[in-house]
Formats: structure tokens, C-alpha cells, sequence
């Protein structure tokens, strides 16, 4: 059996800076994401939930599976702190998993 | 002249016609906690649909008068010279409003300046829509409306976007904040010239000459679908926009004690940008008789005067993050945009007429 | 008098009729496992589109009639009292006869009253279809159908709702069931009110009224949309609903042994609906003599003969969570509907036309 | 590093009550979290995708990212008790995870 | 017979009207970066509309066709059959060339043979756009394009798909590939017929006949959408074609150094079946004078020579999983689609009014 | 409480081929699961969002609550052989979770 333990990234936040978010990943290495689009949800910054038009005012999540923790660590470190931390919202979190990835 | 009577007319006409009553409905479904909602696809949808029909149309006019009048090229050229200078002089007039009049902090007010700036593909619409009907009335004989005026939308869009973000960023590395964050004139302009918006109404208004030239019965056959559902089309859409800015006018609240300037700002600088915008195109209309009609100085003015509230809140939380989108997008959508269909566009309807004796 | 060639004409020509046969497309495409879809984003549209339609046509066509006849005003408050009325008895005998008669459970029971009690807007839709089409056909020298009709949604739908939820809430606190649930009738009129497609068509109906009285041309204008494309959006539209009725015929199991009753039910009572309403409407015709054509007390049919399977079906799982949707369901959207747009509908329509002697 | 432990509550249920359960949760003082609307599903009460018009057939996602492990076991029972337990289709469970919310 | 000024005004015609401008337009956003997007659910939509339109136009003529020439139907008969002829021999024939020509591996080569025997949707819609044209422009004494020529559509896809699918399948066991992957004709042929786009073609031509000899005002006044509004739909719908085309331009370099052989294969192949299918079309027509026009024999090119790239795909990834979609996707949609609408489709109508002497 | 440890099988794969997924499944035994459609994503076999028409470029999320691990070990092992192993695109992870369904 391949099963082996990962780490989950998943980055909930605006959906604007999508392209951003996966640029810094692409810097970091990282080339296998998945991404759910157009959810809502509240927040410290208020409810996102289409109150505006066009890409501004709804969510985007970005999960990623990541073999190493270290790795992992760094991501979620990399975009907490180029995006969430200033100025955008959002939230990001690690799950611990158990892949089958080839 | 106009009589009391007629502006009347016009007044009623406009305020109590399909698309401006169903714009109040979004408003009041959003008050009334109604459910009604517009798919984000169907959104998109009647937007294409709109900007594809303000192009297809304008594109179709313009081969066929610049055939008869090449002289028309030039009024083009000077009209694009001039949307760039408004862009930028409506940028940076309203930026320093907004931070000394209305006492915006630095970020919000430049992020707001570039809205004002920017054009309102949603104004724009109502705008080509009033001045269609106009030159339908009176038949091809008269001009009112030449079409094309909507493809000066990216020459007033972009610099006035550039503008604000670069002025902004340089106001605030003065003030020492976000020095890190990077500005990209190039992708700004891309995306000024590549957004959805712009790209789509000006490419329109290409294939639209280029259809009407080579290919008219195609390009007739084309209109009955963008021609005759243009006003219907026009009411769902504006339907959208009153829920977005019945939506929005929760958040002034934000705005604080800056709401009654931020009001103040909100309805009269558009009407001043209107306004500058209709004697420019008056000045060109005295040099080069008989190419302009009064439907061309009042599109230009809902370019002028629009406030974009799609495309710009994009651009802004982008490239000026540190300001609060609570502050400029309720300014754009709540205040100025529903002021500028339901004022400022009979006054600067009545405006032109008057100026061009029509 | 008809004679009987007519009548097969008129039942030809409906069943056969474009959107009787999308419908059926609908349903085949379910049993025949077709991926034949219809998007969500579409379906609102579609709907949207229809809702505004019947709305804007009604206002504007009220508008004109009640300017002429200003009696009509009377009649159209007389409708809407005889429209609360209709609500609550057809809630009321629907659950009572659903309960002893079809056997089912007393949540059961009263739930589905409530979809029989409420109106259904997509057979309203088919049902205006064909009174504009009649009245289209006999040209406006001839009454056949007002338009204002679809006004009185709110009037049958909200009380029915409210009183199948209160008395099926104190039947089931009787059984000792649920005591806890709350029943709340000011949000239920809310919904009833502000829901999306009573609110869109009664808010349509108003700007129909006044873009007709103030701004006609563009009234014009906006009617090549909502006007032209009816019948065709109406055929996806029904496509859709054929869909939604194919998906629900499995769920008909459900039923057991009940289901030869709930066939019955769900295929007479909303006949006696339909024959108690054209009474109603009729009765005021012979008050009102000249005021309400054949294709008004049609309308009214198809609003008290309809079972709703869009709105009701969400309110009565939120204010009846112990009722199983899998018996209302599909009794309303597999049965009722299918026998009232294929049988009902002819029926209703014959007994009209004979009444008025068209 | 601003990791810290915290649970993820996971609520699938009926898109009809979305509002209900968002409610309760802001009686519970939960103000922030991320839905995941449109979504499909199959459980013991059947098929839940699409086969019926407007909100009645679909199902919705509602992630809540809590710090304290108690104030997460209490919301997911609050939940659990009011709509699961009794008439609404779903499910709920837990998640351990590492935010990095601010 | 075409004098030269006449077939550069064909070609003009078609490269420079709306419908090939907005593909050009979708090619051209993907290079430059635009953000313009048709929504799934939009496109869905279009496609729906176009598909029932083809459908509902087409039942409506034939079966006026019919009454008038019962031998008709044996002509529809023996295209049918002709189709399933088409079909096969397309797939048998592209498969070995894509093969052994072009040196693609076995999975690829009859993946991909699937697509150009299969019939592609939008390659149709252009086609019965242009062919409906021509015959509206002759008026209806003269008959160019009879509208059921789309009713052949699954006799030629179903069996392309199936014999591309069996052959690769058998090929690839013998190359010891794959042996466990399990074909279903019954299941790939269920698709054919009951997918989405020939199941609603085919069903609303049913449809079309029904309406129009039943029920024939109700159809005129459904065509004012489905008729009124096809080109401009078709023009949305082509935008967002080029912009699946320009997506899948990068992906040509999967190719790698068969790219100039593939070039080759994507761009001459659909000639032959085109002219191919043109040819049969034109032997029935001299065996049953008067039954079939040009615009008949150019629309079966469309099927014949179209290389599909919705259902197909789909079908090939299902059943030859092996195969790498990088492969058959680019050469589909990027270059067969735009050669065939570009290039293909003028040289057939050409050859066909040559035949015809129209 | 009725809170009992129980096992998430997630599988990211595409669009296509989620009626198979779930047809195993259910040969599996497995009848409840939550399916998230029209999903993005990136990995080894390049971007799938959109880039072509019909389901052919999209990704589906599908997400199985397990009671037994060794039940959830023996549907993602299933799942993976079939089709992840093979010819389609996709990801499947196992994630400890503590399930409150009834
Ligand atoms: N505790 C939380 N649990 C789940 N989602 C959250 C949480 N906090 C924030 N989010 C998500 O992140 C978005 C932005 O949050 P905020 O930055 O707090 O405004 C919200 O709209 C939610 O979708
Ligand atoms: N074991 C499970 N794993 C994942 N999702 C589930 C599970 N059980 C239920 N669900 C979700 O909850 C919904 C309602 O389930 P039920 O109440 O069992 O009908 C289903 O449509 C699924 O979306
Ligand atoms: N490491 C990962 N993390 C998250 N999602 C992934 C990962 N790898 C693959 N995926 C998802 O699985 C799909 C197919 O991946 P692949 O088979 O690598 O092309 C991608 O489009 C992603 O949605
Ligand atoms: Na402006
Ligand atoms: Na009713
Ligand atoms: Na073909």
C-alpha cells in the first residue's frame, strides 16, 4: 500500500487574489493544488457573500496536499504572511493526512 | 428651444421607463429582504450580451458615417486625446478632494479617485440606450447618436485607473506605508485594455465595422438578436445593479461622520465631470460641424461622469490594498451610480439638447 | 357554441403546441436516462424572464382598461378577496380530504395541502400563454383576457400557505408531535409577499403600470423582449419543468399503497379548484358585465387549480420539517402539474369559452 | 510561528435550512465561517442532487474553524440536536487542524 | 454558374460576418490575456438554444416537405443509411492514417478517429446558419435547404464513435494494452442517442413536425425566439469556441514533431469526408430530382467533415483512457474546427453551388 | 454524545468519471458520500480548470465518512486501483475525523 502522511494546506480568502496565491505557490515549488470557487462565508471582515459584483466579494479555498510538514509549515508561513496577515481576508489552516498520490 | 413641458417629459420618461424601474426594484427588493437574486451567470450573460450590442451597434454607425465623412476620423482621434486628459484630470481632481474636502485617509481616497476616474460599463449602457431611442425618434435623417462614443471607453479608463494607483502609492511611500507593495503600470493598462468590459465593447465595435462593410445582410440578421432586445435586456441588468447597490447601502454606515461630505461628493463631482465632458465635445462639435450630434456629447458625459463599480473595485483592491472597499464601493454603487441615472442623466440630457438646440 | 370540432382543435392544438411538447421532452428525457440538463443559472432566468413578462404585459394592459373603466377597480378587489378566500378553503379541504380520504399522516397530509392551496407560477405561465394567445388571435376589439390576473398570486398564495401551516401545526400539537416547532405567520406572509417570483411579478405588474402611462415608446421598446420571446423562453422553461417531473416519478413508490388515492387526488381536486374559480370569476362577470373575458376566469383556473411545486415545496419543509417531501413532491410536480397543463388546462378552457359563449 | 491547535466543524446538511443553521451559530457567538453552497450528495435519505427545483434538493457545506475544542463539541451538538438529529437530512463531524488565523 | 466576383463575395461574406469575427475574437482573447469568459451555465444555454432552434426549424420544413413530396421520405431513409456509412468509414479510414500517416500510438490514432467521424455541434450550427441564409435569401420558391439534413446527426456519430472505440479497443489488446478495459456498445450507442445534443436535436425536430402541422400558429409565434434571435446566439456561442479554441493552441505542442503531419491530417482529412458526403448528397439528388438543394448537400458536409469536441471527447476519455487528451483536444478544437469554419465550409458551399448550378 | 471516531476518504479526480466512482462505491457498499463539482485544480497531469468544454476539463471532490478504518482503507485502495492508478487524474487522502451522523 502507498498510503503515506501529508500535510493539508487549505487557504480560504478572497477570490481576487486566486492568481496571486498560485503564482506564490508556483515561486514556492508547489504545482498540485485544488481550488473551490465561488463559496461565501463570514469573517472578522464581514460577510462575503456576492454583497458585491464581479470576483470582489466572493471566496475562494485552495487545498494542498504536501508530502513533507516542513514544506507545508513554509507555505502556509509564505502566504499567511504575504496576503493574510496585511491586507486581504481570510483564513489558513493544516490538516494532517494520509495520501495515495502516486 | 426646449419648453418646461418637453423637459418634463424628458424627466418622466426617463425616471418612469422599463430599465429605471426595475433598477428601483433591485433597490427596494434589497430593503424589503426579498429573495430575488440574479445568478452570477445570468449576470455575465446580460452583461456580454450589452456590451456586445453597445459595439456590434456603434461599430456598424461608425463605417458607415466615416465612409460618408472621413473628416470623422480626426473627431475620433481628438475625442480619444480628450477621454485620456479626462481620465487623468478626473483622477487626481477627485483624489484630492476626496482627501481634503471629505477627509478621507489617503489609501481610501485614491482607491475612490481611480473609481471616478474609471468608466461605468453599467452608466454607459443606460446612457447609449437613452441616446439610441433619441436618434430612433427622429429617424436617420439628423444625427444624435453616432454609436461609436463607447469606444473611447478604454482611452478614459486606463490612464484614469494608472493615475490613481500611482498617485496613491506615491501619497502613501510618503507616508510610509506599504512601501512594499509594487505597482505595475503594464499589467494595469493590460487589464484596463484585456478586461472583460473594454476588450469585449470594443472588439464588438470592430467587428461591427468590419460585418457592416463586408457582410451587411449577416450584420442585419445578427442585429434582430442585439438590436431588438437591447431595452429588455437592459431592464434585467439594471435590475442586478439596484440589488448590488440596495446591497451596498448597508455599508455607508461605514463612512462614519465623513457620510454627509462623502455624499456631497459622491452626487456633484460626477455632474462636474459630466459637464466638463459635454463642452469638450461641444468644442469639438463648433470645429468640426455637422459629425456630433447632442447623443454624443451625453454619452461622453456618462463615460465622464460614471463611476465604476465592477472592473475598478477589482483594480483597486489589487493595487491599493491598504484602502477599505467599505468606503469606496458604497460610494460607487449605493450613492454615485444610482445619482448619476436618475439626476445627472436628464440634466445632462437636457444640457446637450440645449446646446445643440435639439 | 363551441361544437365539437372546436373543441378538438383546442385540444389538439395545445397538446401539440410547442410547449406541451417541450414539456413532454422533459419528462421522456428522464425515462430514457438522457444528461439532457437544465443549469441552474438557466432556470432562473428562464423564470425570471416569464415572471417579468406576465408582469410587465399585465401592468400595461391594467393600465389602458382601468383608465376606460375605472369600475374595474371594484373588480379587482372583489378577485382578491374571492383569491384569500379560494387559499384558505383549498388548503383547508385539501388536508382534510388527503387525510381521511388518501390516508395519509396527518404532516403528510397537511404539507401537500398547502402546495394545492398555493399557486404554482409555471402553470400560470402556460395558462397566460394561452389567454394572450386567444386574445392576440380574436385581435383587441374583443375582451378575452385583461392581463392584470396574475396580480392576485399573492392573494391565493400567502393565506393558503399561512393556513395549511397553522392548522396542520395544531393538528400535529394535537398528536403530541413537534410540540416545539415554531410557527411564525409574519415570516411566512413575508416570504409569500417577498418570495422571488411573487414579488418579481407583482413588482413587474406595477412597472408595467406605470412605463405604460408614462414612458409607452419605451414601454414599446422593452416588449420586443418580454413580449416576442415569451413563447419560445416559455418552451425551455417547460423543458425544465418536464425534467423536474421525470426525476420525481420514481419517488412516487413512496406513496405505497396510497397511491391509487393520491392519484385521485392529485388529479381531481384541483379540477374542482379550477371549476370553483371560473365559477367565482364568472359570477363577477355577470355583476361586472364587459369587464372579465373568458381567458380571466382561465387565468384564475389555472391560479386556483395549480399546486405549486417551487415555493411551497421549501416552505413547508421549513414550517412542516415531520412531513416526508417524498410524498408531496411528487404529487405535485409528477401528477398535478402534468394532468393540469395536459387535461386540466383544455377542460378549464372549453368550460370558459362555453360560459362566455366565445 | 502563529500555529495553534484548533477543530474544524463540518456541517453537510439540507440548503434549505442554511440560514437557520447560520443563525444558531451566531447565537452560539460564532461569526466566522465558510460555506460551500450547490453541492450534491447521497445519504440515508436518498439522492440529493438536483432531482427537484429551487434550494430543496441540494445540499450545503458549512466549515467553522474553532480555537477551544470544548466550544467546538458544543457547537456541532447544538447543531446536531436542533436539525440532525430530528428532521434534516446530514451530517457533522469534526476535524482537527492548525490555524493560522490572525 | 459562379463567376469569380461572386465567390470572393461568398468568401467575404462568411470570414467577415459576426458569427467567424466573434470566433476570431474568442481566438483572440485567449493570446492576449483577456479575462474574457463564457460561463458554463451561459454556454450551456447557447447551445441548448441553438440545438432546439436547428431541431424545431428543420421538423417544421420537412414535415410541409413531406406533405407536398411523400418520396421524401424514402431520400431521408437512404441518407440515413448513407450516414452510417459515413460514419464507419470515417472513423476505419482516419484512424489508420492518423496511425500510420501521421505516426500517432495506437490509443491516440483511434481516439482521435472517433472525434472525425463524430459529428461535431457547433461545426452544424455554422453550417445550418449559412444554409438557412442562402435559402431565405432565394425566398421559398426554390429550394436550397430542406432543414432535416440535422436529423442524420446520430446516424453518423453513434456509429463513428462506436467503430473508432471497438477498433482501438481490439488494437490495443492485440498490443497487449489495456486488456481489462471493458467496451459497451449498447451503453456508447445509449449515449449517442439519448446525450444531450443529439437527443434535444432530434427531439425538437420531432417536435418542429408535431408543432407545425398540428398546432401551426403556436410554432410561429415560438419561432420569433428561435428563429429571430439564431445569429446572434450563434455569435455567443462561436465567441466562446474560439476562446475553447485559443485555450487549447498551447496544448499543440503535446504534439511535438508529429505536429506538422498532424497540421496536415487536421486540415485535409475533413475536406475529403466533407466532399465526400457532398458527393452522396448529390447522387440522391439526381436519382430523386427536386428533393434536395445545395444548402442540403453542404450541411451534410458539416457532418461528414466536422471533427466533434464536446461529446466526443468525453466518449474517447470514458472509453480509451489510454489515449492522451492532449492529443486529440487541440487537434479537434484548435485546428480541424477553425480550418473546417474558416477554410472548409466556403470551398464546400462552392463546390455545392457548382453541382447545383446555384 | 454520540461523537465516535471515524475515518474521511476524499477523492479529487475528474468530472468524467464521477459516476463511476460512485458506481463502485456502491458496489463497495458504500451509499453515502458528498460530492463538490465544478472544482480546479492543478497537478503533474496539468491545469484542469476549464480549459475545454463539457466535463472533460473540470474536477469533482468527493468526500466519504467511514466508520470503520479499515473499510475506508479498503474504498480509497479500491478507487485508486481503478481509476487514479491508471489512466485518470486525481488525488485521494485519508483524514481522521470524529462523526456525529445518527
Ligand atoms: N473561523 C473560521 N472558520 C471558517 N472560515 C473562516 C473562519 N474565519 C474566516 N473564515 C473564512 O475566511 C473569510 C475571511 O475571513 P476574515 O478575514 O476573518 O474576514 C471568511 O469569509 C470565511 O470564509
Ligand atoms: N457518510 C457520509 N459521508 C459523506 N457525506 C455524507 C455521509 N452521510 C451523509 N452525508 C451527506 O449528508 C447528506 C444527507 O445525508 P442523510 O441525512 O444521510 O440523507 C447527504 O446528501 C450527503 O451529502
Ligand atoms: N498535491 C495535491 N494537492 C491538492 N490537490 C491535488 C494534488 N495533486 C493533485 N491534485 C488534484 O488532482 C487533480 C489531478 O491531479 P494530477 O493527477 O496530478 O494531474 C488536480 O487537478 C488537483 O485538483
Ligand atoms: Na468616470
Ligand atoms: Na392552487
Ligand atoms: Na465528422
Amino acid at each position: 500500500m502507498k498510503l503515506r502522511e501529508a500535510t493539508k494546506v487549505v487557504i480560504i480568502t478572497e477570490a481576487l487574489i486566486e492568481e496571486q496565491i498560485i503564482s506564490l505557490l508556483a515561486e514556492l515549488g508547489v504545482h498540485a493544488y485544488t481550488i473551490f470557487r465561488e463559496i461565501a462565508g463570514e469573517g472578522t471582515r464581514g460577510i462575503r457573500s456576492g454583497d458585491c459584483l464581479g470576483k470582489m466579494c466572493s471566496n475562494v479555498c485552495i487545498e494542498v496536499v504536501i508530502d513533507e510538514e516542513a514544506r507545508a509549515q513554509a507555505v502556509i508561513e509564505a502566504v499567511y504572511n504575504k496576503f493574510l496577515a496585511k491586507h486581504y481576508a481570510g483564513i489558513a489552516y493544516l490538516e494532517n493526512v494520509r495520501a495515495f498520490h502516486h | 428651444m426646449l419648453t418646461v413641458d418637453e423637459i418634463v417629459v424628458i424627466l418622466l420618461e426617463g425616471l418612469f421607463g422599463p430599465p429605471m424601474l426595475f433598477f428601483a426594484l433591485g433597490i427596494i427588493s434589497v430593503l424589503v429582504k426579498s429573495d430575488l437574486e440574479v445568478p452570477a451567470a445570468m449576470r455575465t450573460g446580460l452583461a456580454m450580451f450589452l456590451l456586445a450590442a453597445i459595439g456590434l451597434n456603434g461599430g456598424s454607425e461608425a463605417v458607415v458615417a466615416l465612409v460618408k465623412y472621413p473628416a470623422l476620423l480626426a473627431v475620433i482621434i481628438i475625442a480619444a486625446l480628450f477621454s485620456i486628459f479626462c481620465g487623468v484630470f478626473i483622477s487626481f481632481s477627485t483624489g484630492n478632494i476626496l482627501k481634503k474636502f471629505a477627509g478621507l485617509k489617503t489609501a481610501d481616497a485614491w482607491a475612490a479617485a481611480g473609481h471616478y476616474g474609471a468608466v461605468s460599463s453599467a452608466t454607459l449602457a443606460v446612457g447609449v440606450s437613452i441616446a439610441a431611442a433619441a436618434q430612433e425618434a427622429v429617424g436617420s435623417g439628423i444625427l444624435v447618436f453616432g454609436g461609436w462614443m463607447p469606444a473611447l471607453y478604454p482611452f478614459m479608463d486606463s490612464p484614469a485607473l494608472i493615475s490613481a494607483i500611482l498617485i496613491g502609492r506615491i501619497a502613501l511611500a510618503k507616508e510610509g506605508i506599504g512601501g512594499g507593495a509594487k505597482v505595475d503600470p503594464k499589467k494595469i493598462l493590460h487589464e484596463g485594455v484585456f478586461g472583460m468590459a473594454v476588450w469585449l465593447l470594443v472588439a464588438s465595435l470592430v467587428i461591427g465595422m468590419l460585418a457592416q462593410y463586408f457582410s451587411p445582410k449577416e450584420m442585419d440578421r445578427t442585429m434582430l438578436f442585439f438590436g431588438d432586445m437591447f431595452r429588455g435586456v437592459l431592464c434585467l441588468f439594471l435590475l442586478d445593479m439596484g440589488l448590488a447597490a440596495g446591497k451596498q447601502i448597508g455599508a455607508l454606515k461605514e463612512l462614519g461622520k465623513r457620510i454627509g461630505r462623502a455624499f456631497m461628493v459622491a452626487f456633484i463631482l460626477p455632474q462636474l465631470w459630466g459637464v466638463m465632458g459635454i463642452l469638450g465635445i461641444y468644442a469639438l462639435h463648433l470645429a468640426f460641424p455637422g459629425l456630433l450630434g447632442w447623443g454624443d456629447a451625453f454619452v461622453f458625459a456618462t463615460i465622464a461622469g460614471g463611476c465604476s463599480f465592477v472592473s475598478a473595485p477589482a483594480a483597486m483592491r489589487a493595487s491599493i490594498p491598504e484602502a477599505n472597499p467599505s468606503i469606496y464601493l458604497p460610494m460607487a454603487v449605493a450613492l454615485t451610480f444610482p445619482f448619476n441615472i436618475i439626476i445627472g442623466m436628464p440634466l445632462w440630457q437636457i444640457m446637450c439638447r440645449v446646446l445643440w438646440g435639439a
